[in-house]
């Protein structure tokens, strides 16, 4: 099997046809057409995971054209993500499959989410740059098929053109780096570019992870292209836990983890990382306090997740990075299908609409309770273990750095349990009603929150798996002071929300300011919206401006000119060249007909005249003249 | 007196052909006229006779181009009197300073 | 001797005959000096042996041909009793006598000048059969186009003066 | 001798002829012209699996004096260059005769033209005698100057006249290169020839003389590309034309500058070329940056997409101005991979405008939840165009890109602005054209959705694109031989 392990992706791939040719007919049974596929790749990816457990590290190779090749590698980071990814996909289509009911256009929806996870998989199992890149692509093609899902509201095709659109800035950015990695170490296997990383000039080591990180901030919507992600929400909420889970925002990670080689010869990107990844934890974390929309807060906290996840990566903190990686994975994987499910039930996406759903639904109010304990950072759930490791990794580089995260993380906490109390706790404030969710919603619910409980549990042995060698000892101090932030923010909102003692409204307008920006999120997205519809959009109608009055002006001067020439030529002709000719024709005319008068038809004249040219020729003649 | 050479015979021919010519433009009457074509012919047959007895290399050819010139001035007449009628009969004169039918 | 007083004879008597034929005020007189000249001539093709011609010259102008114009004379002037005066000059007169003196005098001067190579002598007379002949071998196409001629003249002669009947 | 070339070459002029004396009623015309337009496609596919990929030589040449006395010869051949083209030609010319089926204005004589259009442009791709080049360079013009003023849009006249002029007064200045060329060559020969081979391997043009014929040359190749700023005949030729004619003016003809600058100017002007790589470089990227910010700011679709065009071909000059093996490939990969999809977009547009006649973007909207398999296509061209990895586009970008950046970086780092306009103008227009509620007024047209002459050639073309952009190695390693063995005449960089 370990020899065919290339083949993991495929049956995804051999699923997702089916479903294109059978969807219309299936319905919402291709949930278990793609099920079968994901479940056949997660399979395929336990059966090899002993072997690369004991060290096996494999590589396929294939010319794919000229000197490029596609290939496929095996390591324990890849595997890790591909049982990950296919695990999650599982549940995640299992939960479409009770969440889609009643919708149209199921084959294109399922036939998109495993091409998603397809893409995905081929992302992490690619053994060069380029093939990643190519994938990488097709999952931002699938994002904005499935944000765009239900493209009869303009808001969903709008946010699906955002996400795109924004992505592929970054994307044009990593397609820098590896025109700069194939022009510096003329290769895009991974092995061969880490091969050659220690004779290339630092400069170009620095641009080419610079510019992988900028695909990486379009990806992993890092600040300042984060604006994409929370817009997502328009998509179906399988989708969304998806992209936030499993597949897209997750690849940025996996990429700056797969370069870590490259990463640790490059201060200045390290430096970078973490300056756009504290930005964005905490900058979004404040964004998630005001937020109104279920999964908006949702996005907000997995933007600032995933700032954290940066921030380890740029304090070469892998073994974080990835934990967190798999940990955040299962508890936002739980929370937006609870969230789903939470939707489901009242009917409405704003969390001031929701409330006492505890009553209504318990599986999803419980297990929503320990994916929020999970991120909050409170033990021994998992997400307290991989943050913990961030943070003392942090710590090692900067203790500023760890107080940012600690503050961001006392953030999540408190607005993390301002949602729970807000949505399930007290009464229903809106008589909105939906209905109740089936048991294909529940059970990956369920099974989830075993996994977002205790994956934390196992983080030593996945990051020796990893990364090879033993966790370093972690600082008692930081792991105090992380739970008492974390506990923290618990109370705050606890004290806020739950009992209510302290208005909420009231800080909101002591802090009205704060609030608005905060609101608006910072205006990047309106600066944005400002920047293309009049900057681009501008330069565009100026562009088509200059096109058509200037280019196509000097066309058309030098063919009025051109005309006027020819006018003049034409005036020429008439009145000189052929005047002369005529001038001459009139002068035949004019003498033809002077002399004409001498052609009296006198028969006797002529005779004369004749006899007197004889004479005179014969003069002539006898002159010596002729 | 003199040996009567080709010389004198063409003599005789151009006075007689002179005396045509200023009877064909000095005179009036349509017949006339062709009178004096006639001895204008006559003056060529009098100078292609002379010259096809005088010059060695003739091989009397004048005579026969005389002959065919005979033939060729009774056709003549026969058409020219017959336009003189025909003209006389639809102008009712031969005056040849009446017509100008040639002009156009 | 004998032979250039002949000669000046009919050279005077066709050039006298011309002129007459010119200058005479009646035309039917014209006619009948025409005669005489055509008689001089036949003599003068005489005096170059040239007997055939000569007996043709008396056949065809002397005999037939004025015989026409006479005829034809006289259908045209029926009887207006004004004869003497049918045969005037027009008002080139002058200008023909100036071209027709100064034609001769440039021709004259050229005759003279040219010097011929002559035989001398005029060639013995050619004899009728020897003209026959050459007319119907060497010459025998112009001979049958002159035929051709003839006719067409005669046919054409008839056509022309035909009276023309008054189509209304 | 074999003769498989000038079948191909030919068969399309008699089809001219035979539709053309017995396309009596509509329906006899468009199929007489549809299966015989079949013949040269399934010679030329007879060509493509008979072409030897490892002879960077020319391969089924055929060469027969033609006029001696001026060094003139009927010479065709082709090699991993043409061979390309050749296979787009005929194939993108029976399958806009099928989607033509649609004409009913004058249906023979459209047609006879059509076929006239694919010999003129074959016999471009083909000759290797600068005469019969230039002959059938000419020749090209003509058919499409009837078609537009004929079949085309409300300022017809304007367009054709202007593309007709524009093209023309280009070609004559490139022929006095040729003629600078054919006189030089002859002087060193010692005989005059316009055998293209010929002088390429036997004459050494002076550096002076280069520098001087090579604008000519380049500039009769560049508005036909076309390249900014000689570009502006091309939307209004493309958005006059009927369909037919712009998917065969974007899919073929546009390919003959590219096509010219390779075989002529490069091939025979190599320091030149050199010489005049930067200018050219930059040129190619002020061409997809323009070209792209100019199709973002229309509104007519079939506009934009002729923009997008010049925005697509500034990428095969700028691969064409790095003189090295990836970016040879990538440009000559670019013009075959433009050549189907801008067929496809076209294509679109010209149904759009049939269906409901408007291509005013803002006339639309919500066409998707209407028209889906339209829509569908539509979604799957435009991501083609802008490059979407596993479709043909991307390979042809990824290479240019790659060739670019090794030798101007910096002007490469400009030309990639050009990747997100592409992906923004192409989105809006989706989300503008496609997205959101449908609009009701548009019912009035009674849409229905693509009828089986349309989506059969959509269909071909689109497996096509995922075909070559999945596996490219076919179409590639013929490319690749062949420039391998010119920038090895340029003696520059591999």
């Amino acid at each position: 099997m370990i020899d065919y392990f290339w083949l993991i992706p495929m049956p995804v791939l051999f699923t997702m046809i089916l479903t294109l040719l059978f969807g219309k007919k299936l319905g919402l049974k291709s949930a278990y057409l793609g099920m079968l596929g994901t479940i056949a790749s997660f399979c395929m990816s336990l059966s090899v995971l002993p072997d690369v457990i004991a060290g096996t590290v494999k590589q396929v190779e294939f010319t794919w054209f000229l000197n490029f090749k596609f290939g496929f590698m095996l390591d324990p980071l890849t595997i890790t993500l591909l049982l990950l990814v296919s695990f999650l996909a599982t549940f995640i289509l299992l939960y479409a499959n009770g969440y889609m009911h009643g919708e149209g256009g199921l084959m294109r929806f399922f036939a998109e989410v495993q091409l998603f996870t397809f893409s995905m998989l081929g992302v992490v199992i690619a053994d060069n740059i380029l093939q990643a890149f190519i994938f990488w692509e097709i999952m931002g093609l699938c994002s904005y098929l499935l944000i765009g899902f239900w493209f009869h509201k303009p808001s969903a095709a709008a946010a699906a053109k955002k996400a795109f659109l924004t992505t592929r800035v970054g994307d044009v950015f990593m397609l820098i780096g590896i025109l700069i990695l194939y022009t510096q170490t003329g290769s895009l296997q991974y092995h061969e570019i880490f091969a050659a990383a220690a004779n290339m000039d630092p400069f170009w080591i620095t641009a080419a992870t610079l510019g992988l990180f900028g695909g990486v901030i379009g990806k992993s919507a890092q600040f300042p292209l984060h604006v994409w992600l929370p817009d997502a929400m328009e998509g179906p909420t399988p989708v969304s836990a998806l992209i936030h889970a499993a597949t897209m925002v997750k690849a940025g990670i996996y990429l700056m983890a797969r370069f870590m080689p490259l990463l640790v010869l490059a201060p200045i990107s390290q430096n970078f990382m973490v300056i756009i990844g504290l930005i964005t934890a905490l900058g979004t974390a404040l964004m998630a306090l005001t937020a109104t929309d279920f999964k908006r807060v949702l996005a907000f906290s997995t933007l600032s997740q995933l700032g954290f996840m940066v921030v380890a990566l740029g304090t070469l903190n892998m073994a974080g990075a990835i934990l967190h990686l798999i940990n955040h994975a299962f508890f936002k994987a739980l929370l937006f299908l609870g969230a789903g499910c939470v939707i489901h039930v009242t009917g409405t996406n704003n969390i001031w609409e929701m409330g006492g759903v505890w009553k209504k639904d318990k599986v999803t109010a419980i297990t929503v309770l320990i994916a929020t304990i999970s991120i909050a950072g409170i033990p021994p759930l998992s997400g307290f273990w991989s943050k913990d490791e961030i943070l003392i990794g942090a710590a090692h580089a900067n203790p500023i750095f760890c107080g940012i995260l600690l503050l961001a993380s006392f953030l999540t906490a408190f607005y993390m349990f301002r949602l729970y109390y807000v949505v399930f706790a007290g009464k229903p404030r809106t008589e909105k009603h939906g209905h109740a969710c089936g048991k294909t919603m529940l059970i990956p619910l369920v099974v989830l929150s075993f996994f977002a409980a205790f994956s934390g549990l196992f983080s030593k042995p996945i990051a020796r798996f990893i990364t090879g060698e033993t966790m370093a000892h972690g600082s008692n101090t930081v792991m105090m002071i992380s739970i008492v932030v974390a506990l923290l923010g618990f109370l705050l909102a606890t004290v806020i929300y739950g009992w209510q003692k302290i208005s909420a409204a009231k800080i909101a307008n002591t802090f009205k300011g704060i609030c608005t920006l905060l609101i608006n999120r910072y205006y990047i997205d309106a600066a944005y919206n400002w920047f293309c519809n009049h900057i681009v959009v501008g330069l565009a109608k100026v562009a088509d401006f200059f096109d058509k009055h200037v280019i196509d002006g000097i066309i058309h001067i030098v063919r009025d000119v051109t005309l006027l020439v020819s006018k003049a030529a034409k005036w020429v002709d008439i009145y000189i060249v052929d005047g002369i000719i005529r001038g001459i024709c009139s002068g035949f005319v004019f003498g033809g007909s002077e002399i004409r008068k001498t052609s009296t038809g006198q028969l006797q004249q002529y005779l004369l005249l004749i006899a007197a040219a004889v004479t005179v020729m014969i003069a002539l003649v006898w002159g010596g003249l002729l | 007196m003199l040996e009567i050479g080709l010389t004198h015979y063409l003599l005789l021919g151009a006075a007689l052909f002179a005396i045509g010519l200023f009877g064909a433009i000095g005179k009036k009457h349509v017949i006339s006229i062709l009178l004096s074509i006639e001895l204008m012919l006559n003056a060529v047959n009098i100078n292609l006779l002379a010259f096809s007895k005088f010059l060695p290399l003739s091989n009397g050819a004048g005579e026969i181009f005389s002959i065919f010139v005979i033939v060729i001035a009774a056709a003549e007449v026969a058409i020219g009197l017959a336009i003189a009628i025909a003209l006389y009969r639809s102008k009712g004169s031969l005056d040849l300073d009446k017509f100008n039918l040639l002009r156009w | 001797m004998m032979q250039s007083i002949v000669f000046f004879l009919l050279a005077a008597l066709t050039l006298g005959g011309a002129l007459a034929v010119i200058n005479l005020k009646n035309i039917v007189h014209s006619v009948l000096c025409l005669i005489v000249t055509f008689l001089g001539v036949a003599g003068i093709f005489l005096t170059l042996r040239a007997d055939f011609l000569a007996a043709v010259q008396v056949l065809v102008y002397a005999g037939a041909v004025s015989i026409l114009v006479i005829f034809a004379l006289l259908l045209v002037n029926q009887g207006d009793g004004k004869m003497a005066e049918t045969n005037p000059y027009s008002r080139f007169g002058y200008l023909g006598v100036a071209a027709a003196m100064l034609f001769f005098g440039f021709l004259s001067f050229s005759l003279i000048k040219t010097t011929w190579q002559t035989t001398g002598i005029a060639a013995a007379a050619t004899s009728v059969g020897e003209i026959g002949v050459r007319l119907l071998s060497q010459y025998v196409i112009a001979f049958e186009l002159a035929a051709v001629l003839l006719l067409v003249a005669m046919v054409a002669a008839i056509i022309i003066g035909r009276e023309v009947k008054d189509h209304a | 001798m074999n003769h498989l070339l000038t079948f191909i070459l030919f068969t399309p002029l008699v089809a001219a002829l035979l539709v053309f004396l017995f396309g009596t009623t509509t329906k006899r015309a468009k199929w007489i012209a549809f299966a015989v337009s079949l013949i040269p496609l399934v010679l030329s596919v007879f060509a493509l699996l008979g072409f030897d990929w490892t002879n960077s030589q020319l391969q089924f040449s055929v060469l027969i004096p033609w006029i001696q006395d001026f060094g003139i010869s009927y010479y065709l051949g082709i090699d991993g260059l043409s061979m390309p083209l050749v296979m787009l030609t005929t194939l993108l010319t029976t399958l806009t005769t099928l989607f033509s089926f649609d004409v009913d204005h004058k249906t023979k004589t459209y047609f006879t033209l059509l076929m006239l259009l694919e010999t003129g442009v074959l016999g471009v791709f083909m000759s290797l005698d600068f005469f019969l080049f230039y002959l059938f360079w000419e020749l090209v013009l003509i058919p499409m100057y009837f078609l537009i003023i004929e079949w085309g849009g409300p300022r017809r006249r304007y367009a054709a006249l202007k593309f007709f002029v524009y093209t023309h007064v280009a070609s004559l200045i490139m022929l006095v290169g040729i003629i600078a060329m054919y006189f030089v060559a002859g002087r060193e020969l010692g005989y005059y020839t316009f055998n293209m081979i010929e002088i390429m391997q036997k004459v050494h043009f002076a550096s002076s003389f280069q520098y001087l014929v090579f604008p000519a040359l380049f500039f009769g190749f560049a508005v036909k590309i076309p390249v900014v700023p000689f570009h502006t005949w091309l939307p209004d030729a493309h958005v006059e034309a009927p369909t037919g004619g712009s998917v065969l003016l974007a899919g073929v003809l546009l390919k003959m500058g590219g096509y010219g600058l390779i075989r002529i100017a490069f091939c025979l002007m190599p320091e030149a070329a050199k010489y005049y790589a930067l200018p050219m470089a930059i040129l190619g990227v002020i061409s997809m940056v323009y070209g792209a910010f100019l199709a973002l700011a229309q509104d007519d679709m079939k506009k934009m997409v002729a923009y997008s065009s010049v925005s697509h071909m500034g990428s095969v000059l700028l691969g064409l101005a790095v003189m090295n093996v990836n970016g040879f490939n990538g440009a000559i990969y670019q013009m075959f991979a433009h050549g189907l999809i801008s067929a496809m977009l076209f294509m679109l547009c010209g149904i759009l405008q049939h269906t409901f006649h408007t291509r005013r973007i803002s006339e639309l909207g919500g066409l998707a939840n209407r028209l889906p398999r339209l829509a569908t296509f539509f979604v799957f061209t435009f991501f083609a165009s802008l490059g979407l990895p596993l479709l043909a586009g991307f390979v042809a970008e990824l290479l240019v890109f790659l060739g670019a950046f090794s030798v101007y970086p910096a002007l490469t780092l400009v030309a990639m602005i050009s990747l997100v306009i592409t992906a923004a103008y192409y989105l809006w227009a989706l989300q503008r054209a496609f997205f959101g509620p449908y609009r009701e007024s548009l019912e009035v047209h009674h849409p229905h959705d693509l009828t089986w002459y349309q989506s059969v050639p959509l269909t071909v073309l689109g497996a096509l694109v995922l075909f070559f952009g999945i596996c490219p190695a076919p179409i590639l390693n013929v490319i690749n031989v062949s420039s391998q063995y010119i920038l090895q005449l340029l003696g520059g960089v591999l």
